[in-house]
């Protein structure tokens, strides 16, 4: 275990420095004159020339480099050019969308993936465990922002139940900001469950077909006790990792979805980042998304460790 | 009978051991020994034998026997000359006059190869010329195989008939040489005799040297003339098989003749 | 009614996010709406009437050569309870002399010095006379802010207006409260946010549901869906010029003249008018203004030197084979209102014969074909701005920027307006200026849009815009 | 013992009734993968209108309306002619992304199963961390440092699906280096280079198609997710996601727009989806339980 | 009759969609007594025995009588047969390495199974294992019933998969070739293990493999199966010194013996020609006439049924006298 886990973390730290480099090289690489973009159409020469130096950013790229990681490093995610606000402060004020954005949507995925992936797996000769199997194809195929779209145009224009996009703020009016997630949130956990259905679906269908589970079985387990006591605990183990790669999936459709309905969430400030060429917020921002990502992969591998004895026992 | 033995294949005190993986943090990575001081031949016409427990190393050797390994120390020599000390010419004719089969019949032909095509491969690899649709036909003839399996696929053949066509490939560059790797312990029981017969009148029609593993002894025991038992990587005995079988000297054999059951033995009570 | 009515509060709603509150250093729209005279005033206001009222400066004098302009400040204090002094404003005015946006700057041309002359008063003297001085001490160029606050201006600009900023979240909102130190009298509505919501069908779906209660700046893409659910009617529907933006067409001034009349006759300004399906609030017009401005006509056979008509460019195109020249149509990807006029103008040109290619390219990369030294791909393009007729001027073609009309004559005759003494000699000066640019083609108008606002029906008081756009929030009240 | 009987097929037993409903998964499949192939290529030789170009006086007619089957957009385009139009981006894009991948990825992935612990751990390891990428996030700073557009798309893609290529050609090219087929041809001499080219490649091509057509799939979404979002494709080309962007802009009047470019989308990835299963059953029995 | 059988099969079938993998199968394993079940991979012992537990695959349908414990286990309920499984029937499956639930320590899926069926607390539960691991002569039971089943060997593991077969008294286990993936110095071990520990609590044993040395050394009775069906069946003495079917004939006669070897490499065995024919190409008539040497006409039109004089389903039953292995 202590092998696993050093490797593990030495993976880890390899993988943030390579992708810091690629983030950066990506970055950087961007047509735009920085200071052009934050200075807007009438800036003039000289003063956009002013912006650059004193943000440094006429300086060698190597130089660039390592100074933005040393300060990441110590924690200082940098300033944004336009406001001069501290990306950290940025980052945290949109994380109070994007967090409970993500996580409920995560949420309501495993919440309809997981009954709905176990039943079409026992039951796929029954209508309903077809149905379920059908719909899960379907909503694979339905792109997340269309059904944003369509579920705004139902319950916001239609039907007029809840707010077609816009943010309160949580402070400002709570109720009002969890009715203006409500249907981002249904849209994520609709087209996240729908392909985790199929993980769990083929999780369980492997567990259940083991050995093992016929073991179980044959020692006087119902089909339902067997699945309960020994399918879950083993098709834990693939879920988690799917649900750990998913994790950037769900970040991708956070993008779109804050997109659709208005959320000043951490993916639009990137998105309208890369647009004015913030290069420091934009760097940081999505450095600490992949650190997160990472981070996620990370605790499942060593959670991976904790609930297989045969990783966690292997010294 | 003792005449001189010339062998034809032979390993003279290999050894071979693996890396372990990291078994602590720091600290070296331990080594294993898979064989050690191994000493085996086999010479034209003879069939010898090789058992021992799972993990004995019996296919590590043959990865030896064959060539595909080199071994940390001890010499694997051909025809008297050392294998690894040869020149290129030297190592083709090996190739040519080695061969092998496998246990599993279904994997060791891929799937989407016609018969006909895999049976060519290694003459192709090889660059062995002549008329190779004629010797097809030979090797064919020998296995009792019919033509028509040339233009078929893998799937279409039962387990006994593509253990046939493996030993049809492995004879095909016309070796010297057979090694055999567990060919039979996949096989149904009613199959199994057909493919341990076949490769009886090989060693006998060929002249061909065989060395075949197995780790249920009665099988080898039939098959062979000599057998090697090998246990955690060292040869423990070696012996004519009925010798063997009734006076096992080393450990090792005793549990391998122990093992074998009969339905002589099972009817008469004393089996268990 | 607003359940906001009781509580003295009122939500408005934005469309876009200013992502910087530096006025001094952004002139977007998102920030102009907002922060001026809300929150930081200028020195005076120029009333609808035509009458100027005091701002920060409490009286002033104005020499009749009109060369020195005298101020007084007012004994007031910033909502931060910093007073006003005399550095303040002498700061404010430099920051804005130095202002790299073009429009707070060019005020300033004429200035040759700004001074104290005692605790309460600033003496600015010009070299000439200038209309776009005194224009600018009622607009942004005259907007007064601490310089001890001057720091943290991006994200909280401090002022002397009747409230001040708590909170700006970006992309989420910007929140006021008023200021109890204001020089005035207190407003009626107390606490005021401005919601951006960047997706118009939301903002009106929000403003049908109560949740906010005006969205006094509606763009055009949102107009015909407005009336298609008669809001015009449950609410109180405003339009007012200022805030309107005129859309109008940019061909490289590097491009032979003839084939930029050529270009100029594929404007099909009826077909775009009508795309938006709400003829009523935008005209076409062949003048480079809003309708508030006096030298603004709609288009006509007079006003419009090379009206619609794509036989006579096509029959161009052949005479002269322009088939042969490549024309790149630049439109701006990411600035959502710019994909339409593409949409309708490069199949147009095209149909007319013209080789014309269309580009999208975002604004990051725009600015840099113009910044760093390269000279600009586009060739046409399309801006919908400010109609401040001085800020394409560029003297000679150093100074090309993007869209920009490099004319001895017209920098000439804006400079001769500008001096003008008198507003009918403004006036005349100015239509001259006018022509010069309309009949060479490089900037050519197409509409006027209005601006047009929806007003929850009992909240009452709209001003029109004083200080360039700006909604003033003091004279609303329920 | 010549006698050749035809010999047992795998799982000869399993089911006719599941072989049917695979059939009829396949056989959609193929229908509207077909159709949608169909259509792009067609868009080529015929549509009923001009997508581009505006007709003002036409705009927003419902569908039905002379003229136009699904009726027009806010500049009296054809909508039945942008859907066809949008057909041809999407099978670019998508097919453009999947094959970029796919080759890339089955380069990778047979090197790290063929050359050798040190090749496999850099191959895999990269393939993981270009994995916990967000690929939109990617694409997003992509399409801002390349310039948006199909290509650029088609790029993004193909940088962050060819780690699950790599990954998944990968694990069936190490099963099929671990048959005793390939040990035989090492065995006679073959070269790593040939095993690779002549046993392996063959032996995982089934896994490479279910692969490329299920990622065929997920580039269309992940178009249209850039398209709506601005950044992926622009005119005069026309996306289904662009088409949707524009559409929200009309939603509060015509909500049908939204519809239309939607409903290609769904059918079109739920066609391929349903052709790669109805594959991987057919082509990869050993993979048919897992679907990754 | 005295004592009722353990299980008593009649006319058994296991279909699946118009194929049948067991067709026609009855016999009797009486109570504390010992059945083989022998038959070449595919001829249909796992499903025979996976129907007995109620077990099949899905899709799959046992029909006929399944007598036990008084009742006929075809008809019960999955929650009644939950009841049965493990208690009054169990089963010892072919693969250890996969038959034990990997996140799971070994002792505790032992006790499971006692808690289960016993009623008892999970410390006496406890108590239990121990005292059954010891039975099987497992080493250091305290400490490996911590242990994971990755942890321990294969001849462990399928000691411990006997332990919790055993665990209740069932009247029968079903062994499903428990020793074909252990190793063979092991099997010997386990197998007699497995003969002990059934005749100490009396429990009946059906043992499923294709060894005919196996079935020699265990079982009293022994059923021949060929393509789903029973080709012969008899005590074990009578059918492998005297096999009436010219299948079973063929088998012992495919099977290395003493002689053989003794013969030094002259001999030869001799084997069935061609091969089992698969499920969905199953011969007309006798199923297994195109492998016969004395097959006729009959054979091929008509299936025979066993008959009770010779205990094989054959047309042509090898003579009575004709010994195949030399006694
Ligand atoms: N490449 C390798 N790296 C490390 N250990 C190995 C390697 N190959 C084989 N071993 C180990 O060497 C030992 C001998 O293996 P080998 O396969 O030769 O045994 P075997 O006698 O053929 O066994 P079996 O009867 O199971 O086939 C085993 O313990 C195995 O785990
Ligand atoms: N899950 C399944 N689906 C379809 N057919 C099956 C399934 N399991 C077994 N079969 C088929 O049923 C027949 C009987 O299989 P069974 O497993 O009972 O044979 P067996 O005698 O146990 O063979 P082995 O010695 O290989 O274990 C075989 O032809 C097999 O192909
Ligand atoms: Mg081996
Ligand atoms: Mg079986």
């Amino acid at each position: 275990m202590p092998i696993y886990i050093a490797r593990k973390l030495a993976f880890f730290i390899l993988a943030v420095i390579a992708a810091s480099i690629a983030i950066f090289l990506l970055i950087r690489g961007a047509g735009g004159n920085v200071a052009a973009v934050v200075l807007g159409k009438d800036a003039t020469a000289e003063a956009i020339n002013a912006l650059a130096q004193q943000y440094g950013l006429d300086r060698p790229m190597v130089v660039q480099y390592f100074d933005w990681i040393g300060k990441l490093l110590q924690g200082d995610l940098g300033r944004s050019f336009r406001t001069n606000e501290s990306v950290a402060d940025l980052v945290v004020s949109r994380l109070s969308i994007s967090i409970p954005l993500c996580v409920s949507g995560l949420v309501l995925g495993l919440l309809i993936a997981i009954p709905a992936g176990t039943y079409s797996a026992l039951y796929s000769d029954r209508p309903l465990g077809a149905l379920v199997a059908l719909l899960s194809q379907v909503g694979i195929a339905v792109p997340v922002f269309w059904a944003g779209i369509l579920l705004s145009l139902l319950f916001g224009v239609r039907l007029g139940w809840l707010p077609t996009g816009g943010w309160t703020n949580w402070d400002a009016n709570f109720w009002g900001a969890v009715r203006s997630l409500v249907l981002p949130v249904i849209s994520l956990g609709l087209i996240l469950g729908a392909s985790l259905t199929r993980y769990v679906r083929s999780a369980v269908l492997d567990v259940m077909n083991q050995d093992y589970v016929r073991t179980a079985r044959a020692t006087g387990m119902t089909q339902m006790q067997a699945l309960l006591q020994v399918g879950l605990r083993n098709a834990a183990l693939p879920i988690a990792t799917v649900v750990g790669l998913q994790i950037a999936e769900l970040i991708g459709g956070t993008v779109i979805i804050e997109t659709v309905f208005s959320l000043p969430g951490l993916s639009r400030m990137i998105l309208a980042n890369v647009a004015a060429r913030e290069v420091i917020v934009v760097q940081s921002t999505v450095m600490l998304i992949i650190i997160f990502v990472m981070l996620i992969n990370l605790i499942v591998d060593l959670l991976y460790g904790v609930l297989d004895p045969r990783v966690r026992l292997a010294r | 009978m003792t005449i001189e033995r010339r062998p034809l294949l032979a390993l003279r005190d290999v050894t071979q051991s693996y890396q372990l993986p990291r078994t602590s943090l720091f600290g070296p990575r331990s080594s294993f020994t898979v064989l050690d001081g191994i000493d085996f031949d086999v010479c034209a016409g003879e069939a010898v034998g090789l058992v021992g427990e799972s993990g004995a190393g019996k296919t590590t050797l043959t990865r030896i026997l064959t060539g595909m390994e080199r071994p940390q120390r001890g010499q694997v020599e051909f025809d008297g000359q050392d294998l690894w000390a040869a020149g290129a010419a030297e190592r083709t004719r090996f190739r040519r006059s080695v061969q092998m089969v496998l246990q599993n019949p279904r994997s060791s032909l891929d799937p989407r190869m016609r018969i006909g095509t895999a049976l060519l491969e290694p003459l192709r690899s090889l660059r062995i010329e002549g008329n190779h649709t004629r010797r097809i036909h030979e090797v064919l003839d020998q296995v009792g195989l019919d033509r028509s399996a040339l233009g078929r696929f893998p799937h279409e053949f039962s387990g006994g008939q593509l253990q046939r066509i493996a030993i049809a490939r492995a004879l095909m560059p016309n070796p010297r040489v057979l090694v055999a790797d567990e060919p039979v312990s996949a096989l149904d029981v009613s199959i199994q005799a057909q493919v341990l017969n076949l490769l009886k009148d090989l060693v006998q029609d060929l002249q061909l040297g065989l060395v075949f593993i197995a780790h249920d002894l009665s099988v080898v025991a039939y098959t062979t003339s000599r057998v090697s038992v090998i246990a955690a990587g060292r040869i423990v005995e070696v012996g004519r098989p009925v010798e063997l079988f009734t006076r096992p000297a080393a450990p090792a054999t005793r549990n391998l003749v122990d093992a074998v059951l009969t339905v002589e033995s099972g009817l008469a009570g004393t089996a268990l | 009614a607003s359940p906001r009515a009781e509580e003295g509060k009122m939500i408005l709603v934005a469309r876009q996010d200013p992502g910087t509150l530096d006025y001094t250093k952004s002139n977007l729209t998102a920030l102009r709406l907002w922060i001026p005279a809300n929150v930081v005033e200028p020195l005076v206001y120029f009333n609808q009437d035509g009458s100027v009222s005091p701002g920060v400066a409490e009286s002033w004098t104005i020499s009749d050569d009109r060369l020195t302009y005298t101020f007084v400040i007012r004994e007031a204090k910033f909502s931060n309870g910093e007073p006003v002094t005399v550095e303040d404003v002498i700061y404010s005015l430099n920051t804005m002399k130095e202002s790299p946006v073009s429009q707070n700057s060019s005020a300033y041309q004429a200035v040759s010095s700004i001074e104290k002359v005692d605790d309460r008063t600033v003496r600015i003297t010009l070299s000439r006379p200038s209309q776009n001085f005194w224009r600018g001490m009622g607009s942004t160029a005259g907007l007064i802010q601490p310089e001890a606050a001057a720091g943290t201006i991006a994200t909280n600009p401090i002022g002397t207006g009747p409230y001040k900023l708590v909170s700006y979240t970006s992309n989420s909102a910007l929140e006021f409260t008023v200021n109890e130190n204001y020089w005035g009298e207190a407003p009626a509505i107390k606490d005021v946010t401005v919601r951006i919501i960047t997706d118009g069908t939301a903002g009106l779906n929000a403003l049908e549901a109560g949740e906010v209660d005006t969205i006094p700046v509606i763009t055009i893409d949102l107009w015909e869906q407005l009336m298609a659910r008669g809001l015009d009617k449950s609410f109180t529907m405003v339009t007012y010029p200022q805030i309107g933006e005129p859309t109008y067409a940019v061909i490289n001034q590097k491009l032979d003249p003839e084939l930029r009349q050529a270009l100029a006759m594929t404007l099909d300004r009826q077909a775009y008018n009508d795309a938006f399906g709400a003829s009523w609030g935008a005209e076409n017009t062949c003048t480079f203004a809003l309708p508030n401005q006096p030298w603004y006509e709609p288009a006509s056979a007079e006003s419009c030197p090379y009206p619609y008509d794509i036989e006579k460019a096509m029959a161009l195109v052949a005479e002269k084979g322009y088939a042969s020249t490549p024309l790149e149509y630049a439109s701006l990807s990411d600035v959502p209102d710019l994909s339409l006029p593409a949409d309708i103008m490069v199949p147009t040109m095209q149909a007319a014969g013209f080789n014309m290619t269309r580009n999208a390219i975002d604004l990051a990369r725009y600015s840099q074909l113009i910044f760093q030294g390269r000279p600009p791909q586009f060739d046409v393009t399309v801006m919908s701005g400010d109609a401040d007729p001085a800020q394409w001027a560029c003297s000679d073609e150093s100074q090309a920027s993007w869209s920009t009309y490099c004319s001895v004559d017209y920098t000439q005759a804006l400079a001769d307006a500008d001096e003008a003494l008198t507003d009918e000699e403004y006036l005349a000066l100015m239509k001259q200026a006018a022509d010069i640019l309309r009949k060479d083609a490089v900037i050519v108008p197409i509409i006027a849009k209005k601006g047009v606002g929806l007003f929850e029906p009992d909240l009452k008081g709209f001003l029109e815009p004083r200080v360039a756009v700006a909604i003033e929030f003091a004279p609303l009240h329920w | 013992m010549t006698s050749l009987a035809t010999a047992p097929a795998p799982a000869p037993a399993r089911a006719t009734r599941r072989r049917r409903r695979r059939n009829l998964t396949l056989t959609i499949g193929i229908v509207i993968t077909a159709a949608f192939i169909t259509i792009a290529l067609a868009s080529f030789l015929y549509l009923p209108h001009n997508p581009n170009i505006p007709r003002i006086p036409d705009r927003l007619l419902p569908a039905g309306s002379p003229g136009y089957l699904l009726g027009t957009d806010a500049l009296g385009r054809d909508i039945f002619s942008q859907l066809m139009v949008g057909a041809r981006t999407s099978l670019l894009v998508g097919a453009g992304a999947a094959l970029i991948s796919l080759l890339v990825g089955t380069v990778a992935g047979l090197s790290a199963a063929a050359f050798g612990r040190l090749t496999d751990e850099t191959i895999s390891r990269g393939a993981d961390i270009m994995l916990s990428i967000p690929g939109m996030v990617t694409a997003l700073v992509l399409a801002a440092t390349i310039g948006s557009g199909a290509l650029t798309t088609i790029l993004a893609l193909s940088a962050f699906f060819t780690p699950s290529f790599t990954r998944v050609i990968r694990s069936a090219a190490l099963s099929v280096t671990q048959e005793d087929f390939v040990i035989a041809a090492r065995l006679y001499g073959r070269p790593t280079w040939f095993i690779l080219l002549r046993h392996v490649l063959p032996n995982v091509a089934g896994v490479m198609i279910v692969q490329f057509t299920l990622y065929f799939a997920a580039g269309i979404l992940t178009e249209a997710g850039l398209s709506y979002l601005g950044v992926g494709v622009t005119r005069p080309s026309i996306s289904w996601g662009m088409m949707l962007n524009e559409a929200q802009q009309q939603v509060g009047i015509s909500s049908p727009l939204a519809m239309w470019p939607g409903l290609a989308i769904v059918i079109v990835v739920l066609g391929l989806n349903l052709l790669g299963d109805g594959l991987r059953d057919v082509l990869d029995p050993k993979l048919a339980r897992r679907s990754s | 009759m005295t004592a009722p059988a353990a299980i008593e099969v009649r006319d058994l079938h296991v279909v699946y969609d118009g194929l049948a993998a067991v067709r026609g199968l009855s016999f009797t394993v009486p109570a504390g007594g010992r059945m083989g079940l022998v038959g070449e991979s595919g001829s249909g012992k796992s499903m025979t025995a996976l129907a007995l537990m109620g077990l099949l695959p899905p899709g799959w349908k046992a029909q006929g009588t399944i007598l036990h414990d008084g009742v006929d286990l075809i008809t019960q309920t999955d929650k009644a047969l939950s009841a049965r499984r493990g208690r009054t029937v169990s089963m010892v499956f072919q693969d250890p390495m996969s038959s034990l639930n990997p996140v799971r320590r070994v002792g505790d899926q032992i006790a499971d199974v006692i808690r289960r069926h016993g009623g008892v607390g999970r410390h006496e539960a406890m108590g239990q294992t121990i005292d059954l691991m010891m039975q099987m002569n497992l080493p250091r039971p305290e400490q490996l019933a911590r242990s994971y089943p990755h942890q321990i060997s294969g001849g462990q593991k399928q000691r411990i998969m006997i332990a919790m077969a055993l665990a209740c008294y069932p009247q029968l286990i079903i062994a499903d070739e428990p020793t074909t993936a252990l190793d063979v110095t092991v099997q010997k071990q386990v197998l007699r293990l497995l003969s002990a520990a059934t005749r100490e609590r009396n429990s009946a044993l059906l043992m499923i493999t294709h060894d005919l040395p196996v079935i020699a050394a265990m079982c009293d009775t022994v059923a021949v199966m060929y393509a789903g069906r029973i080709v012969e069946y008899g005590p074990v003495r009578q059918v492998f010194r005297n096999p009436r079917h010219h299948y079973t004939r063929g088998l012992l006669d495919s099977q290395p013996t003493m002689d053989n070897i003794a013969l030094d490499g002259s001999s030869r065995l001799t084997s069935i020609p061609g091969m089992v024919p698969p499920l969905p190409a199953l011969p007309s008539g006798c199923a297994f006439h195109p492998r016969c040497p004395v097959a006729t006409d009959i054979c091929r039109a008509r299936m025979p049924e066993i008959d009770a004089a010779t205990g094989a389903a054959c047309w042509h039953p090898v003579a009575a006298s004709q010994p195949a292995v030399a006694s």
